[in-house]
């Protein structure tokens, strides 16, 4: 049966279920349960992660299974490494994906690698939450979006749910996968509502999800910016613009394939991605298809991502800084060769 | 270890008009930043310092432009006491073009490197290893200028506390690093993240001084800032200064601040506050008159109005801001 | 007047005369002098680097200017950031590129960001060299080359010469510059000899270096690839075909428009990157040319890296591992549409 | 701190013979790889551990296979204490497809998680996070295992000693951190580089027990080591040891060790060497007869060179192996 419930909560749902359904899950980052030691909290008044996504685990699996943490990544993410590799199935949140910079080496050196290092001999189930993206409001050191360098690094999958019931499965399926995996979560999505089905279930990695089909332009879109490309969707169509999004859901493993079987019948591409643009997912996808998808394309592809640029604090700067509908349908324009497009 | 209390100590009467004039400065600032923030005004995140005057201004009192801070995510104290204009504090705060940062950079990298301010910081430990080069240049460049490092209790577990701190100590630097302990890092409380009974203790493992001190009494943090920056100055390396504090507001605006015990919080509002601590040591030491401190509180509180004005009436910054001062070239 | 030297040589020539150029340089890292404190050490028994690059650099400017460091990447890392922020213009060493899992919060973070984040208030002239590149038989994690993760971090300016020439004009270049700087060595070119003139000399950044001409098919490749291009474009010119070799030489700043232009000429583009294929800058160069430089594009655009995975120990994988002159040779058959190219 | 010394203890004729063959093992294997090494044949880099035998070996005479260590880049000597397969080791440092990791981690990355040995680490300080991992597991499976992290005295300035030993002692976790001072981080001595005279006085920074050993007394390191693991598996949490050592060789082959002095040296590999030192002990105590451990010795020999035969008639991985187990899945 399906509910409208937040991200926030299919993403607590899912850690909710995946530990009853096995004890060798456990949670732990800085907060998550809240107030450890704290002897006068009641009821649910332990912060539970500091946006809340956590809020209630600790009630019912105790301070062994959620675990806060002192301000210390690179030991408690490393620690989680191991954890994983000696018989837990860890939980590890990173609270920003921004604090990644005080953990990379437990990350890129100890957890993607330790499996192939090691011949094939150990397995690493560890999932790292990390909340990204920008439009909070929350400045150069708290707005980043940088599964590209998750991406860029073997051994890790990296996941980026655009939509509650993706962020409900794919989380599941990342507790359960037997290889690291960073799972990122849109601060500015938590509250956003969607349809979720009750109970357990995963969605696989390197499955596209066809958020919108068309037959004119394919428009690929990472995370947040799936709903940017699909309000542009939504205007090119009553310009007569057909626009398919695709939202690829697992950045590693990616579902090549959908994306050039998309662009095999629109053959025009605009990738969406407000991260930075350099090395970005926005030209590893472009990549992709001006290799493999290149008899099929018959536009540029177009990219619109943040400019290179730290995230401004300013709202006035932010605002200018993530893509925009206008900013797809400007490319979209363009790639179609048709200027009427662009709404005055 | 025993906490330090001041002992009777001579402060210019000038001095202490200035410690007192910061810490209401500090005081008004963020009970203003707290009201505006509860009023949906101001975007982001919001830390404040209401409650830590005392170590910001006791170890400030030392300084001069030509000696450096590094500060944390909650900095806007650390700004006031190392004299950044408060109109340009809040036009940041707003994310205005006439921001001390011109909006870039806004409460959590609030800067003014001309006052030898480094920086707010979104990451916690971000500090330490930051002080650590400003005192590098200090002694290599033979300025005689220290660098102080404030961080939390929370920071004091990362591992930048250990590699900051190290390097200062094998290299004689002259950086003294005041841990504010108040207690609780975001919701956690320090007796569970941390497995010393005191910051200080840790002092030990560097082979420097470590202190404990009343962060809540501004001259006994005064007191110990200066034998720290007198040490610093003479060339015999860093020093490791906490001060017992605590916040009066939440980790960040918006927090319910459950983990905290109502007789905690009163016992700190009400008993335990260093402003009026401070201020009733003036006037029993006859530093200053009850209206010399009174003509300071309504001077700050028209000095933290206007600031408030010239913040909202500032334009922000405009798209040609976006892409500027990423480089220095190109 | 130029004299046959080594990359490393023409490397140790550099910090040499930015010294004695400037008394604000100064250079930081693991053993850069080496025996800290030991007083017997004659002559140049110092290390001066684990590589010996730096050796004989103390001997010149005594320990004040010339530091050893502790294992303490984040702390003298950061340290760097700021003593160049406060008036010092800092070389950093960072032993192996691998490293930056130590000390990633204070490049991308606080070096990165801290001009942009201060309104343009602050500069922070700082150079980090590091070592990078696989062949070395030195195993998971001390073998990657990682430029992509910097130049995705606006804010950085990346370096990776392929020449002693350029290696020393663009490392002076780099001490010289008012922004943060990562320079990368490859540990497998430094015994390399070439050309190199005596005394001061910058080459600025953002200018590519066009090693090979040829109007048939571009190569653009980094670093130590460089040489693989230029061995592969020997064997095509022996088939006719003729190679345009581009050694961007800075990644960050990246010399779009000598790529364009060759492009515009050649209609056909392969990217030789060692790195891993995802996020990379063989992706990041792709996606450039499949937008801007679309309409020259006569064929797929082709790129030549390492597989998705970590580089392994063993010689015989690690072999394996890297491009070679057949890979470039096989896609430049692909896209030209000529079998005959390959070398049976 | 006083140096603990080994006490008069009884060990048992059968693990005294274990612990010499284990020390043997690795001095004899050591030496192997050091002369196949100097004529060109071994790929990359290689740190070897003679000289320091007696600390894994008295370490590891307490543990199980149910039982972890973390390692360091000077790994063998952890490896073959641990009881990983000599000639699986061999392999792996010739980069065969036999070896302990197929090849694919080679000297620097050698494991065996089977047998608890969670690998040797080319990251420096890299160890300290992973124990802590493995002694979660051990508390919260409640398996009565501990982990045990062997580090250098270089790695005790890298943030990751800090954090590691910070959270193993708030979650009283099972691990025990024994720090190698071998008095060199490559060519940089531990008096310049660390601030303070011995790690082990860092222990009183966690709030855990810091003891100093003779790291060539292998009896003095049992007993100490024997102390700690008590200790963690009573669930009272962990323990710093420091054993003092020195390395023979120089800090990865090629090294022309001018930083070592010529006394130095001396002293070490003919004063104090461990396993001389061991040998008169089993002999002196009659724990072992001259023949028994003539016997030890020589059969050591023999098993060193069938791993170096075996290592040298394996075949190298091949092209399907390269993008093998990257992931479980896919
Ligand atoms: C590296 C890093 N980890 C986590 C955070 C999130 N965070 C911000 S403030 C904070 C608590 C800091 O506590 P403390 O150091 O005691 O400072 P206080 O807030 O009490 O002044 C945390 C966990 C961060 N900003 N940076
Ligand atoms: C994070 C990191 N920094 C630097 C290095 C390079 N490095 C390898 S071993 C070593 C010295 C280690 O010294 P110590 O911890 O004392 O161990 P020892 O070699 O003496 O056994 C250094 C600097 C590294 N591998 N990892
Ligand atoms: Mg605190
Ligand atoms: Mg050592």
């Amino acid at each position: 049966m399906a509910r409208t419930i937040s991200f926030s909560a299919a993403l607590n749902e899912a850690m909710r279920l995946a530990m009853r359904k096995d004890e060798h899950v456990i949670l732990l980052g800085e907060d998550v349960a809240g107030g450890a030691t704290v002897d006068h909290l009641q009821d649910d008044e332990a912060w539970g992660g500091v946006m809340g996504v956590t809020k209630g685990l600790v009630q019912e699996f105790g301070r062994e299974r959620v675990l806060d943490t002192p301000i210390a990544e690179a030991g408690y993410i490393g620690a989680a490494v191991t954890a994983a590799a000696t018989g837990l199935r860890p939980i590890a949140e990173l609270m920003f994906n921004d604090f990644i910079g005080s953990c990379l080496d437990e990350v890129m050196n100890q957890a993607a690698k330790l499996r192939y290092m090691f011949g094939g001999k150990a397995k690493v189930p560890l999932t790292i939450r990390t909340m990204h993206g920008a439009g909070f409001r929350a400045a150069a050191q708290h707005s980043q979006s940088l599964y590209a360098l998750f991406t860029h690094i073997p051994g890790l999958k990296v996941v980026v749910p655009s939509t509650p019931a993706d962020a409900k499965g794919l989380l599941l399926a990342s507790i359960f996968d037997d290889d690291p995996v960073i799972f990122f979560e849109d601060k500015t999505l938590y509250n956003m509502k969607g349809e979720v089905e009750e109970g357990f279930y995963t969605i696989p990695f390197g499955i596209a999800d066809i958020k919108r089909q068309g037959d004119d332009l394919t428009i690929v879109a990472i995370g947040k910016q799936v709903h940017t490309a699909l309000k542009a969707a939504a205007i090119l169509q009553e310009r007569g613009v057909e626009a398919e999004v695709i939202d690829p859901r697992t950045l590693s493993p990616l579902d090549e394939n959908t994306i050039l079987s998309s662009v095999a019948k629109t053959g025009r591409l605009i990738v969406v991605d407000e991260a930075n643009p350099r090395c970005s997912v926005a030209a590893d996808i472009s990549a992709l298809v001006a290799d493999k998808g290149f008899d099929y394309l018959d536009a540029p592809i177009k990219r619109i991502t943040a400019p290179h640029c730290p995230v401004p604090f300013s709202p006035a700067l932010e605002d200018l800084y993530l893509p925009t509908p206008e900013k797809v349908l400007r490319a979209a324009a363009e790639i179609i060769g048709d200027e009427t497009i662009v709404p005055v | 270890m025993a906490v330090a209390r001041s002992q009777s100590i001579v402060l210019t009467k000038e001095k202490a008009k200035w410690m007192y004039q910061k810490m209401q400065e500090i005081r008004q600032f963020e009970d203003k930043v707290h009201e505006i923030f509860s009023r949906g005004v101001l975007p982001g995140f919001v830390h404040l310092y209401a409650g830590e005057e005392a170590v910001a201004v006791g170890v400030c009192a030392h300084l001069t432009e030509k000696d450096y801070i590094t500060s944390t995510h909650r900095g806007h104290g650390h700004c006031i006491a190392k004299e950044c204009d408060v109109n340009g504090m809040m036009a940041e705060i707003y994310g205005k073009a006439t921001g001390l940062c011109k909006g870039k950079g806004g409460s959590m990298h609030i800067a003014d490197v001309s006052k030898g301010m480094l920086g707010a910081n979104g990451i916690v430990g971000g500090g330490f290893p930051l002080a650590v080069g400003a005192g590098l240049t200090a002694k290599l460049k033979k300025t005689g200028s220290v660098a102080v490092c404030f961080f939390g209790d929370g920071a004091n577990n990362h591992g930048t506390f250990h590699e900051g701190i190290n390097l200062a100590a094998i290299w004689k630097l002259p950086v003294i690093f005041v841990a504010e302990n108040n207690g609780y890092a975001e919701s956690t409380p320090f007796e569970y993240a941390s497995s010393c009974r005191n910051i200080a203790d840790r002092a030990a493992a560097y082979n420097i001084p470590g202190e404990v001190v009343d962060g809540k009494d501004v001259i006994a943090v005064y007191e110990a800032a200066k034998r720290a920056i007198e040490r610093a100055r003479n060339g015999e390396g860093p020093t490791l200064i906490e001060c017992k504090t605590y916040r009066n507001y939440g980790h960040f605006e918006g927090d319910a601040q459950t983990y905290k015990s109502l007789e905690e919080k009163q016992k700190h509002l009400q008993e335990l506050d260093a402003i009026v601590k401070f201020r009733e040591y003036l006037l029993v030491n006859q530093l200053c008159s009850e209206q010399e401190l009174a003509e300071i509180e309504q001077s700050v509180a028209k000095a933290i109005e206007k600031a408030v004005e010239f913040a909202e009436n500032s334009p922000f910054p405009t798209e040609e801001d976006l892409l500027r001062d990423v480089y220095v070239s190109y």
